[in-house]
């Protein structure tokens, strides 16, 4: 599982190596127990864990997940151990790996972001990295959504975050927006050393036969494949308006996909739902990420970040 | 016995995107098989598939039949329909450990019976071509009346409102029951969360938890333990 | 290709009686002439024409389309013939045809969409039944977003839309915003009929071994059944918000994917890049429908619309 | 001749969703021939289709290549690789007309060529192994500068860079010279506007249209009407 090639995959985002740009996206990978049979957790650039919040929260009641084209629909409702939980067993547990540990929070008001992050901080371990911060869970009744909605609302968020450690910061934006430009822009006013995005798309599906909804929660988040259009086209929104860095996520299912994101100036990804498929997906796109590098005739992974080459194609257009 | 696998229908194409999940129905070596009723586009891709098509299979998945358990002495094991394919080797591995057990199977009519890996099956049609003419709930219950079955423990699979009837004779007659589930699955190995049954509360107050996720702590659970 | 059924397929909107609810969409289906060969036109609800503005428009530099998972990305550029040769050419045309014809209207001001519109007034056929106000098309540089992103833009473009004709008033509404909530009350407030919902989704693809976009103005529109389940859920949102008519799109590629729009509450829907796959597709789901509807021992078409029944699904969850 | 179809590569799925053009390579009575590259996931599913598989085929689609034209009496069909595939109908309407006519077909190598329905074929190949040893543009400059080439016109199917060259060779004998081009599709009849190709400037102050419909008004053009 080394990589044997000499390209270096490293990329460092404020001050924190990863060994590889491909982490697994939160509530796609649990707290990496799960997984590890079926996973080489080392090969990881790194791991974000599940949403936690201060509460264990059960989660809502089924139906949670919708297969749809090129897609999912899922309303999980933020199951989580909890932060107590999370500190003394799966952070632990996550610290006997050789990879980056992100740990998601996930809250109902600035004052729980804050605890949670604080009781994590207080017992952090050492490869525990960084923090991102889910604004924008839309399943979660109490939350998530309006967080995500307000840019004053992140940007009050942010700084409170901001105070408290000087381990990564990450704000997870939701796409749920007319456009993602004024939260990259607060967020890198407010300190955040990184956004990722994007979290799921509100979707809907009904079932024809009973005239329900699918999901106990009528509408939940879309992911997968079916949104990597709208990804990309999100993070291109927060590289032309904002200088902060971009960890792109969204329906990667190879590295030619990660590569749309990488081109378009995100330093690292995420791979989400892909790993309900091959638990070890985002492994296989590390290895073939080396082996687009080389025909490109690239040195290092770095090289290739935010090289999208738009004037030759607005050229043809005479703008 | 009880496990299942999880397998991708197409390899490369997003749609459809997610595995399927089977009850691996049979295991010799490192060979397993499965059965599949055609249900939508996943099944009938697989269905469709011909010799030599490779298929992508992560497994074995799941906890198995709780066929440990030391509150009983007969086996009877409740089948409907495609439920079956979780008792061939839940059969050999009660054979093997010496156990008693009785297979109780009902289906629409006569060749609608997978059996070739079942044995001491009782079976019921409900048009009467092959076994007892009625439902298979009915039949046991008679046979439980009679009393000549001893000390006896249900394991289901089958249609939801069949496990239900069945949890209600296990109830009238106070004998111990398991039911294997079938939910919606995504990752099948515990990542996803996508796949909750919603426990009992004398459940989730010893366990703390509200759900189990069938794809790992089941597919089969204790009646006690879960609301079905 | 006549409904042998007894089941009535049809459905009266702001006093104008569609035989069927399915419509094709605006953009993938011309002007008619195009798909007639592959077509049963007079089978249909009615025709959306493409989009026309004042002046004809060439559209955008190739390349215009790029094939994504269960979908696509498109950005034509509202390429159009203009609205002179359209009353003088395509409605004369289309006034051949049994089946209603709307048509849409895309403009980079108030003053445009009113010009066009009234020219169009002016002349029009006896089918022409309405019009449909594109506010919403991502494509195009100097106008479209715009609108869309906008309640007071839309209320005051719907305002002066509605004292100049009588017909049917449709906005279409655009999904690229945080809630479409307030620009379905906008509509109805303003006097609008019904609004259609959803235009295209924003997103981008990137040419990961050239480094340039795929489409020569970099993002572009994505459409086909990976959006669905975003456009169900924001019909959704839309009916439990306003009280307006509903006309849905996104997706459809089969009766049973109209039915989903139809129990959310849409009393018609329209079929677009399945259009492209088989131009005569909107006439094979309204031949589905009948057997749905058959199946559902439903009398007429209207009674599963906004048959939505979520109190059983919330009431699980103890709401 | 010169003419196509717009084939679905896989029926009830979204992934690929779109249908894929392809010339009509030979049609006989209600049944048409098309010859598949392999290039990404919808020419690999048509590629391993079997026998008997069905698959969903829309056209005949497209304006055929404008044989008729009267500024020529040499027609030389100017191919590379693939672009073979809209030439054996062209050549049976050159023969039942009468036309002179000549094929210039370059490959790699001599085990590429797919000439079966050809006739009258100068071969190049870049290695030698068969007829002219370079490129097929050389061979006909060589060709039209030897002059025996009675009021030639090409008719040229191959790569992008190929068609330029030919274009060039065409304006540097002064002789017609019609392309036929390749541009992603979706509907395949107009009805998309997803196929544009740029109209020259003389051509646009004629026509009044910026760009042609690729699917419609093509797949061949003259060289003077459109911008490769
Ligand atoms: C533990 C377990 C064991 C199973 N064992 C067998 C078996 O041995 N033989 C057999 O024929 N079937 C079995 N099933 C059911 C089988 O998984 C479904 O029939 C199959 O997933 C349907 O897929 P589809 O694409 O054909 O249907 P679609 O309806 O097109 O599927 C759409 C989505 O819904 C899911 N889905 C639909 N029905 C079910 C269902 N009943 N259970 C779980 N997910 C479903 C699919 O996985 C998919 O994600 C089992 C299910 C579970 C959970
Ligand atoms: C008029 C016409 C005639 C053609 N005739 C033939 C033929 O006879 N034999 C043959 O092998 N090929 C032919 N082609 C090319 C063929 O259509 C493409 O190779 C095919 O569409 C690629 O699909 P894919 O899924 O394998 O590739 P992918 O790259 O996976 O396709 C992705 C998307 O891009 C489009 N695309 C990719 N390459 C091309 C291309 N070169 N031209 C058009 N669209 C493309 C696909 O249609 C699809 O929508 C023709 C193309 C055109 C326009
Ligand atoms: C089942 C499921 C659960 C998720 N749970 C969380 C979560 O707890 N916190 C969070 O920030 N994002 C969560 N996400 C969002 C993913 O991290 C990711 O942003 C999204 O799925 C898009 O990426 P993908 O298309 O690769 O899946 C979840 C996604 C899925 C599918
Ligand atoms: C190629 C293409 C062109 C389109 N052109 C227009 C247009 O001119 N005006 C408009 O209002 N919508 C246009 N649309 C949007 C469609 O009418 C429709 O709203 C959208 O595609 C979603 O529906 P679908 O998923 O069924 O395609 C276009 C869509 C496509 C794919
Ligand atoms: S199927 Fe993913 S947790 Fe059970
Ligand atoms: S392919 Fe649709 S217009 Fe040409």
């Amino acid at each position: 599982m080394e990589n044997k090639s000499h390209i270096d995959l490293s990329v460092t985002l404020g001050g924190v190596r990863f060994k590889n740009p491909f982490l697994v996206a939160s509530g796609t990978f649990g707290y990496g127990a799960e997984a590890s049979a079926y996973c080489d957790i080392n090969g990881l650039g790194g791991i974000v864990t599940k949403s936690v919040s201060w509460k264990p929260r059960p989660g809502n009641y089924p139906r949670r997940i919708v297969e749809t084209p090129s897609g999912m629909l899922n309303s999980i409702g933020l199951a989580n151990v909890g932060v107590h939980n999370f500190v003394e067993e799966k952070l632990p547990y996550l610290a006997e790996f050789d990879t980056n540990i992100i740990a998601n929070i996930a809250a109902s008001s600035i004052e729980e972001y804050c605890d949670v992050l604080k009781h994590i901080e207080a017992n952090a371990t050492k490869n525990m990295v960084g923090y991102e911060i889910n604004v924008s869970c839309p399943n979660v009744k109490d939350g998530g959504l309006m967080f995500g909605t307000s840019p004053d609302l992140v940007d009050e968020l942010t700084r409170a975050l901001r105070k408290l450690t000087e381990k990564l910061l990450i704000i997870k934006l939701t796409p749920n927006v007319t456009s993602v430009a004024p939260f990259a822009k607060v967020c890198e006013a407010a300190g955040a050393d990184a956004i990722s995005l994007i979290n799921t798309v509100v979707g809907m599906s009904v079932d024809v036969f009973t005239g329900k909804p699918r999901l106990s929660t009528v509408t939940g988040g879309l992911s997968g494949p079916a949104i990597r259009p709208v990804a990309v086209a999100k993070c291109y929104d927060a590289r032309k308006n904002s200088k902060i860095p971009i960890i792109g996520i969204g329906g990667i299912t190879s590295a030619m996909d990660a590569m749309e994101f990488f081109i378009v100036g995100a330093q690292l990804v995420q791979v989400g739902t892909s790993n309900f498929v091959d638990p070890n997906a985002a492994n296989h796109y590390k290895d073939e990420l080396v082996g687009l590098l080389e025909k490109k005739k690239v040195a290092k992974f770095t090289d290739v970040v935010g090289t999208l080459n738009i004037e030759e194609v607005t050229k043809a257009l005479g703008w | 016995p009880g496990q299942f696998v999880n397998v991708l229908p197409k390899i490369g194409f997003s749609d459809p995107m997610l595995r399927r999940p089977f009850s691996i129905y049979n295991a010799i070596g490192d060979e397993i098989e499965i059965i599949i009723q055609r249900h939508g586009r996943g099944t009938d891709i697989l269905a469709d598939a011909k010799v030599g098509d490779v298929i992508d299979v992560l497994g074995p998945l799941g906890s198995p039949w709780q066929f440990d358990s030391q509150d009983y002495e007969t086996a009877l094991l409740l089948i409907g329909g495609v439920g079956v394919a979780s008792m061939p080797l839940l059969t050999k591995h009660l054979q093997a450990s010496g156990t008693a057990f009785l297979s109780y199977y009902g289906a629409r009519t006569a060749n609608m019976f997978a059996d070739e890996y079942l044995t001491n099956v009782v079976y019921a049609t409900d048009d009467g071509s092959k076994g007892y003419k009625g439902t298979i709930i009915d039949k046991l219950r008679n046979d439980l009346k009679d009393g000549a079955l001893k000390a006896p423990k249900l394991f289901v699979c089958g249609p939801t409102p069949m496990m239900k009837a069945a949890i209600a004779v296990s109830e009238e007659f106070g004998i111990p029951c398991e039911v294997s589930l079938e939910t919606e699955m995504a990752c099948g190995i515990g990542i996803c969360q996508g796949c909750p049954v919603p426990t009992t509360e004398a459940e989730a107050a010893i366990s703390g938890k509200k759900f189990y996720l069938v794809c790992t702590q089941g597919p089969s659970f204790t009646k006690e333990s879960i609301v079905l």
